[in-house]
């Protein structure tokens, strides 16, 4: 599946746009969970060794392996996993939001 | 581990497919969910899901969606594994024996009200993996006891001054008594060793069950930042060792030298913050003496046919 | 009958305030009722509940469509969420927010009176909740006792001193204080 | 004493009041809050009763059962999905005439998942001979659960009861409940002294093998204790009056003397309806509300009597019985057999879809403009 | 090919003939044969299918839904405590829209254990939402399986069906029964294709959370599917008369034409009541019978038709709900609503008790001599 | 045994009460009601007992008669546990103490449809005697597999084709694995021994668990005068040891000094007549490594107090 | 209860003689099974040693322990049970009824 | 169409006999039911059948109370049980005895026909069942072949040959036997 039509949102107007039973018809990716997110956890570049326990720990998954890891904020909770887990005191957490 | 820097090729010490999506209902720091996106990486997408009335009912996310990204048949609360011994009879039927059928079901749904679908699915040998992951209570209702929830702990059902009472059954015991063909102990917090064993297991015919420890930062009282902390102090206190139980052979999996204090992974716990002293130390015996009894089925029940 | 409608965030005490609020004016023998929609109870989640006050019996059990008074625990849930459908003309509502009141504009009401009052630093100040997600509801029951008049403080006080569980001079102090600072 | 309280305190306080012996449930949402109470109440020592934990709905009838047999009082709670786990235990409680009370919180059953309003959990154990009460308010639960006792323990009687409250709309809604004080309520329910019991001083099998020769009466039995509980039902609705100033029946009219149009329903619904009708009446229509409070033993020479003079009736069922209709439709249009009021089915509210005023405005607009049918379903995204 | 089979023998036989993929069942007397002939049908490889043998209906029901739901055709069969058990299931069949079929021994529910015929066990499952027939003989009960997988697998239908046979005098009664030739049942019934499945390729989550928003749809397309499948299981039984010259519909009347009174009946006293009809008629009494095959959709249309010009109308129910009537009693006095037609409730047969021509006799001698009554009990020992 | 001629003591090696009364319905040379005559010696009349579906309710007679001599409620099939723990609390609530609560199953009411409820018992910790009477099959509605059906059987669904595979659930490392105070297995050719058993039972507090071995002429195919016989040989095979284990202590009660092949067991019973010599191997292999099991386990948890 | 108690009949002939559930009001002692016996069971009592082993292994039961043991035919179904287990070979098998 | 009830007890396979005469009448193109009337099986309780035979479909399904031929398999039922009710007048009973017909009287019937046959020994014979069990429920269908003429002795053994799992020939000889010496 494509990450578009991972996001699809599913119009439902009326019993007839439903299957017969409830079966689901797209990714709960269309739910950006950023908005749950009081803090917001950052990869300070330079500290990072690229050692990739950020990304196995966290639960949604919102972090991307890549070099260096970059976190989706769309999808991270906030749940400072990655910033405990860090060994390398990479990640920091700072103040979500106004 | 290596220092690496930018342009260095990553190593990662798991698959690297996501195949749960993100966007799903979990509250922050969920040891299940981790729980879920570990097994599907382990399997992959040729899997095909049970799942009873438990926290992952909810998790996955309300129609007209899901975040599992294979699919799921949301079951009864009692029928994680006679559902799927039914999907995989199915499968077997209609020839697609590349399909894993897993069962996927919280401690309630294993421990309680599955276990005899559980029992049943074990003694006839249906080709399934049951996973159950293990919280320690029913969170999705909100935190009511379990027989998974461990001595001590308080619940909504177990309040404090009627705090659970008894040990937590002992699942794996009783799935070793069932001479299913393999059975493990797992815990988020060594996700490497918990992709192997959900591997080996979907390459062996008959009923494989895993026992795996996903802490729940709502229900266990604690921040959701140290959700892998309290899994990891729970194996390297001995709380819950990780072991495997290859056909009626024993091999505990991670021997910790010194294995630290119970207290230091009680303490973290709101759930545990009533317990006295006293009790802590009662729970540093059953702890030890668990301990040692594993010790002696290790020795007991080795590999014998070298 | 008076109808309040609270939109919040899972976490932030909304059902509890609903609650609280009802209990308030019984204790001044008016007839009460309170609950929440519930939602699939998720940290974060928007959660909606609803009080009715009343001098005569209430019989009624569906949602509340026209509330009279509209409470806002948390303003991100302005612009996701229809938060003001259905309300009354010269309805009131009550925003948990540092910004004035001004700022907030509702195109689709008639003539609301608005408020903010800042309760997130006040629940801080006290030590409710976290910074990162301050527990508000008691505070905002303080100014709701002053702009609606509903109900007084110290039933709301009395109240929240019998059914907080933990920190129950800290929690009404917070509603004493917004009640105070609060400017009709 | 009276407290705001939602309807699941008010489950918990009622078996609490009648100072049961022995509790076993499990917990399920939105029951959940009756489970956690009485384990705060035993574990207090407020209630000197024993709480079995159970590891299923199924074992937790079970356990009632077993200890009902034995001479202990008990209670359990459930919704959905876990009463539909006991149902071969409901039919036992029947046929084994033991009165226990259960709880029941009205939940639409899976799949999908919901955990809100939908009566169609209890009603499908229309048939196991447990008598059922649909309550409209939490005081109702409360007053319910102690008359169930009394009822359900009446010697010619001696059947369980479901008290069933509304998903949300009662169990997590608070409200003003009396809860009496408990030495008027101590007089009102004596303790449960079972004549037949588990006794090792007289020792009887029970529930032993049947033949054709006795099931047959013993099934009559059963028939002639519900026809008996519909008076005492009423007799013990007027002891209640006495001791606590509350009136309790079978059914409840509400302005249906004079009314063209009488709408049946049950529940929270029934609430709402009383408040659309009084609004309806303002604008000059000629409503009235049956409540159907007992759905099993079933008012109907109530609900004739009732309903005989209206010139239209229609019935809100939150509940269906697919490849048919509405439940209540069905007994209630069965009741009024013989007469020829134009009798519309609305279904209405499953799955936890809220049921408003002017929804129930719409249904006497629908029966004012149209002819009667048998399954209107209202605010249907078609 | 004709043979002489007992009820039990045409059911297992009806799956064989279906190929279903997987059965999941339980033993039950009188259901016991089934299993124990599908038993040995695998064991011979004369069915290529997996036979789970769980440990408890429960869990038969549950593996027939993961089993259908990945795309098999299912097959299972129980009894009375068996079937009370499923009864959880048998809404997760519906809801999940899972065209399995289940053949029910009716016996009576415990307590006191009887294994005798009685169909409150699956009556009590009228509002679960699967289609229900009850069968006369054991033609109808191989014919009904093999009808009820094409009915139900119609795509515009996806409902469960229960196939009710009753103890003794069908499940071990030997009779006629014509198995036809395999290749022409594989024409009448091609293989399971579902459109929506367990699939890898198109990965869906079912019967996950359904919020208020969507749950009433569902409902109400389970209601839909219901009403069409009373078209549909017309159109399948013309197409059965097609193919193998047996007749069936949603409710079948016998000398109705001309009759004064009718009977109303359904399962095995249908059959006896034929005979009892012959009888009467024989001495100049005017009677009909109207036997009913499907409960679940309820024939109302039909019913309506055949007894709108009865001049009474008695309904034998070898079932009953506790606290009202018969249930087949309610649900035609509704369908009739309107009409004034005298009608009468029987109660006969509960726990085994045999349903003799006399005893019918005596009903309609009831029907002559007096009003009409919600529960006249058959041979009760007063 | 000495020679006792007329006018001699007569010495009784079981207590003389028969609580359970002649007329019952039982097949000829019924294990089922040798075990439950002894029971009731063992316990007196002060039981109230809970009988789920099984061979016993039929039995024990039809309304309006019983044959047990104490009270008995026939519970639905799968509540055995259940039941007697609702029985127990409400003996416990209203003051007597001194009743024995005794859930009375079958081995498919315990190893099946009704090992959830008893594990949720054991769980509980409810002062409950249970006792599963094996027979090794359904036999009350006539010989069907259970998850007690040895290896190699016959039953009606099993057919000869399609034998039993597989072995017998091992129900007694299931209840050692719930950690009950007290399981033990005994067989009715050995009454004092389970006399002995289920008076040790009585005296303990929480749930004690006896598996009891009880031969079925009618579903084992062998003629009923020699019930005791094949019991018997259960034992003298291995096939069916006698041990305890108490607080996790294991004890075997009888060790056979030279066991005999199971073969002499398998050929006395026509549930076994179809099976070949090689299947007859593979049976004694696995009796023999059970055997071994169990000694393991008698050396690995002996009592430790000591 | 009085042996004679045990055996009373229970005779029902309408709903009132029965209780409101099915509970048993007498023992099955009523039921003399000796009709199911096709063969009868005769102790030797010179061979007899009292050692009651045949009392011990009747299902019925239907043997008194006394001196020496005595078997009630109303009650005894033929199992053989007693004559296989009897160490002195004391009871032997005769052939029942005409 | 013509009704037979058969006595036995469980064990002497009175069920399969009444099984066997349907399906012998349905190889001659009868309509024909057969069912037992199903106590609590045990061994030695007393068991009853029930063999309907006509040229029309059989519809009914109830008990036979006016047969028009009576089994009786074991002797030992006649008293304990009330046999004959309903037998109609002039009805046939054939009873597996060595005793001759003519002890046997049943006051309460009109003007049966009794036959006795000793099939206990004929079965014995042949080596069915044991001495103190045997089963005569093939050997006494030859006795029901030749007393009331519903069905060929040819179709009982073809029968007998296709359903009895064991010993199908000796079996089918019993049947043979009491067919020819069954004196009518
Ligand atoms: C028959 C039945 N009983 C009760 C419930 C309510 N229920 C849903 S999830 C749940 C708890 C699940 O606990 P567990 O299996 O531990 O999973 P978790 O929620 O902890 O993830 C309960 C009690 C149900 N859905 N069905
Ligand atoms: C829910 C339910 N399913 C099935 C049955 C039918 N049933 C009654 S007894 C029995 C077998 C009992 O086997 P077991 O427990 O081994 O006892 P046994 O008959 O061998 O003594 C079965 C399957 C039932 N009564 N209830
Ligand atoms: S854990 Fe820390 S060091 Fe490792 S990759 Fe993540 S941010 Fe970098
Ligand atoms: S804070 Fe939590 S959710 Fe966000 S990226 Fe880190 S681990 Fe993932
Ligand atoms: S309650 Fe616990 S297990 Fe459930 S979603 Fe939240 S953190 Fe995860
Ligand atoms: S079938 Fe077996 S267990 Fe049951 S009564 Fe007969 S001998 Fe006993
Ligand atoms: S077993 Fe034999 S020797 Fe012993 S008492 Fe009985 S008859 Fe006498
Ligand atoms: S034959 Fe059997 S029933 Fe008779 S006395 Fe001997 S052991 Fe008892
Ligand atoms: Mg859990
Ligand atoms: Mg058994």
């Amino acid at each position: 599946m494509s990450k578009k039509n991972d996001e699809k949102v599913i119009v439902i107007q009326n019993g007839d746009d439903m299957p017969s039973m409830p079966a689901s018809m797209g990714s709960m990716k269309i739910n950006k969970t950023a908005s749950w997110r009081s803090i917001r956890p950052v990869i300070i570049e330079e500290k990072c060794k690229r050692c990739m326990i950020c990304w196995k720990f966290c639960p949604e998954p919102a972090i991307r392996p890549e070099d260096p890891p970059v976190i989706d904020y769309d999808y991270c909770k906030g749940c400072g996993i990655c910033i405990e887990e860090c060994p390398f005191d990479a990640i920091v957490s700072e103040k979500e939001g106004k | 581990m290596s220092n690496k820097t930018k342009g260095q090729k990553i190593k990662l010490t798991l698959p690297i497919e996501e195949v749960m999506s993100p966007g799903h209902l979990a509250c922050q720091g969920c040891g299940a969910t981790l729980a879920l996106r570990y097994t599907l990486k382990a399997l992959g997408r040729k899997t095909i899901m049970s799942i009873p009335a438990c926290c992952w009912s909810v998790i996955d996310g309300p129609f007209p969606y899901s975040a599992a990204g294979v699919p799921i048949y949301h079951c009864a609360f009692e029928t994680a594994a006679s559902t799927a011994s039914g999907i995989s009879h199915a499968l077997a039927q209609l020839g697609q024996d590349n399909v894993t059928a897993l069962a996927w079901a919280g401690d309630g749904g294993t421990f309680d009200i599955g276990l005899q679908a559980l029992s049943g699915a074990a003694e006839r040998g249906d080709n399934v993996i049951y996973i159950v992951y293990d919280n320690e209570a029913y969170m999705n209702t909100g935190i009511q006891r379990s027989s998974a929830t461990p001595h001590g702990a308080w619940t909504t059902t177990t309040p404090v001054k009627h705090y659970k009472r008894g040990p937590k059954k002992n699942i794996m015991a009783i799935m070793a008594a069932h001479h299913v063909p393999y059975c493990a102990t797992a815990n988020i917090a060594y996700p490497e060793d918990f992709i192997r064993k959900v591997k080996k297991a979907k390459n062996i015919m008959g009923t494989k069950f895993i026992h795996l420890y996903a802490p729940c930062p709502t229900g266990w009282k604690h921040p959701p930042d140290i959700t892998i902390q309290v899994a990891r102090l729970a194996t390297l206190t001995n709380v819950f060792p990780l072991y495997e139980i290859d056909n009626d052979v024993y091999t505990i999996n991670k021997k910790i030298q010194k294995a630290k204090p119970v207290s230091e992974y009680l303490k973290l716990q709101g759930r545990f913050r009533h317990l006295s002293e006293k009790e802590v130390q009662f729970i540093q015996r059953t702890v030890d003496q668990n301990w040692k009894r594993l010790l002696k089925l290790e020795e007991a029940f080795r590999n014998e046919k070298n | 009958m008076v109808e309040i409608r609270f939109h919040g965030r899972g976490g932030q005490g909304a059902v509890k305030a609903s609650d609280i609020l009802a209990m308030a004016a019984f204790r001044e023998g008016k007839e009460v009722q309170a609950f929440p929609f519930f939602g699939v109870e998720r940290r974060g989640a928007p959660v909606t509940a609803f009080t009715r006050i009343s001098q005569e019996e209430i019989r009624i059990h569906c949602y509340i469509y026209e509330p009279d008074v509209l409470i806002v625990l948390d303003p991100t849930l302005i612009g996701p969420i229809p938060l003001t459908d259905g309300l009354k003309p010269n309805g009131k509502i009550i925003i948990n927010s540092e910004r004035d009141s001004n700022s907030f504009i509702f195109p689709d009401t008639e003539n609301p009176t608005i408020f903010t009052i800042d309760c997130s630093s006040i629940a801080l100040k006290y030590g409710l909740g976290s910074k990162a997600s301050p527990i508000v509801n008691t505070a905002i029951l303080g100014a709701i006792a002053k702009v609606t008049g509903l109900v007084s403080i110290e039933s709301i006080i009395e109240v929240i001193k019998e059914r907080i569980p933990l920190y129950k001079e800290k929690n009404a102090l917070a509603a004493q204080e917004t009640y105070e600072c609060m400017c009709v | 004493m009276k407290k705001v309280l939602t309807g699941n305190f008010a489950a918990a306080y009622g078996a609490t009041a009648a100072k049961v012996n022995v509790i076993s449930a499990y917990p399920i949402t939105p029951q959940t809050t009756i489970v956690e109470i009485l384990s705060e109440i035993v574990a207090d020592g407020l209630l000197n009763a024993d709480f079995i934990k159970v590891e299923s709905e199924h074992s937790a009838l079970a356990a009632c059962i077993g200890a009902q047999a034995a001479g202990a009082r008990t209670f359990t709670a459930t919704s959905a999905q876990g009463l539909a786990l006991m149902h071969e235990l409901l039919h036992w409680a029947t046929r084994g005439r033991l009165p226990i009370v259960l709880a029941n919180v009205n939940r639409a059953m899976a799949p999908g998942w919901s955990i809100w309003a939908d009566a169609t959990d209890s009603v499908a154990q229309r048939d196991t001979g447990c008598m059922q009460i649909y309550c409209e308010n939490n005081q109702e639960v409360f007053d319910s659960i102690l008359m169930s006792y009394k009822i359900g323990e009446h010697t010619e009687l001696l059947l369980p009861t479901i008290v069933n409250l509304d998903a949300f709309f009662l169990s997590h809604t608070s409200q003003i409940v009396d809860l009496y004080d408990q030495e008027t309520i101590d007089r009102f329910l004596p303790s449960y002294n079972p004549e037949i019991k588990l006794d090792i001083e007289n020792p009887r099998a029970f529930g032993g093998l049947t033949s054709p020769d006795y099931y047959y009466e013993f099934s009559y039995k059963i028939q002639l204790a519900h026809e008996k509980a519909k008076e005492i039902i009423e007799e013990v609705g007027k002891e209640f009056y006495r001791f606590f100033n509350r009136e309790y029946h079978l059914s409840e009219p509400y302005r249906c003397d004079d009314a063209d149009m009488i709408l049946v329903d049950y529940g929270t619904i029934a609430g709402t309806a009383k408040d659309a009708v009084d609004r309806m009446r303002d604008k000059g229509i000629h409503v009235g509300v049956l409540k159907i409070r007992y759905l099993r033993p079933f008012p109907e020479e109530q609900v004739i009597d009732i309903l005989k003079n209206a010139k239209k009736v229609g019935v809100i069922d939150r509940a269906i019985s697919y490849g048919h209709e509405g439940p209540f439709f069905t007994e209630v249009k069965a009741s009024l057999y013989g007469y020829r009021i134009p009798i519309y089915g609305f279904i209405a509210g499953l799955g936890g879809r809220d049921v408003s005023i002017v929804d129930i405005e719409s249904m006497v607009d629908y029966m004012q403009g149209n002819k009667p049918a048998n399954h209107i379903w209202i605010g249907l995204k078609k």
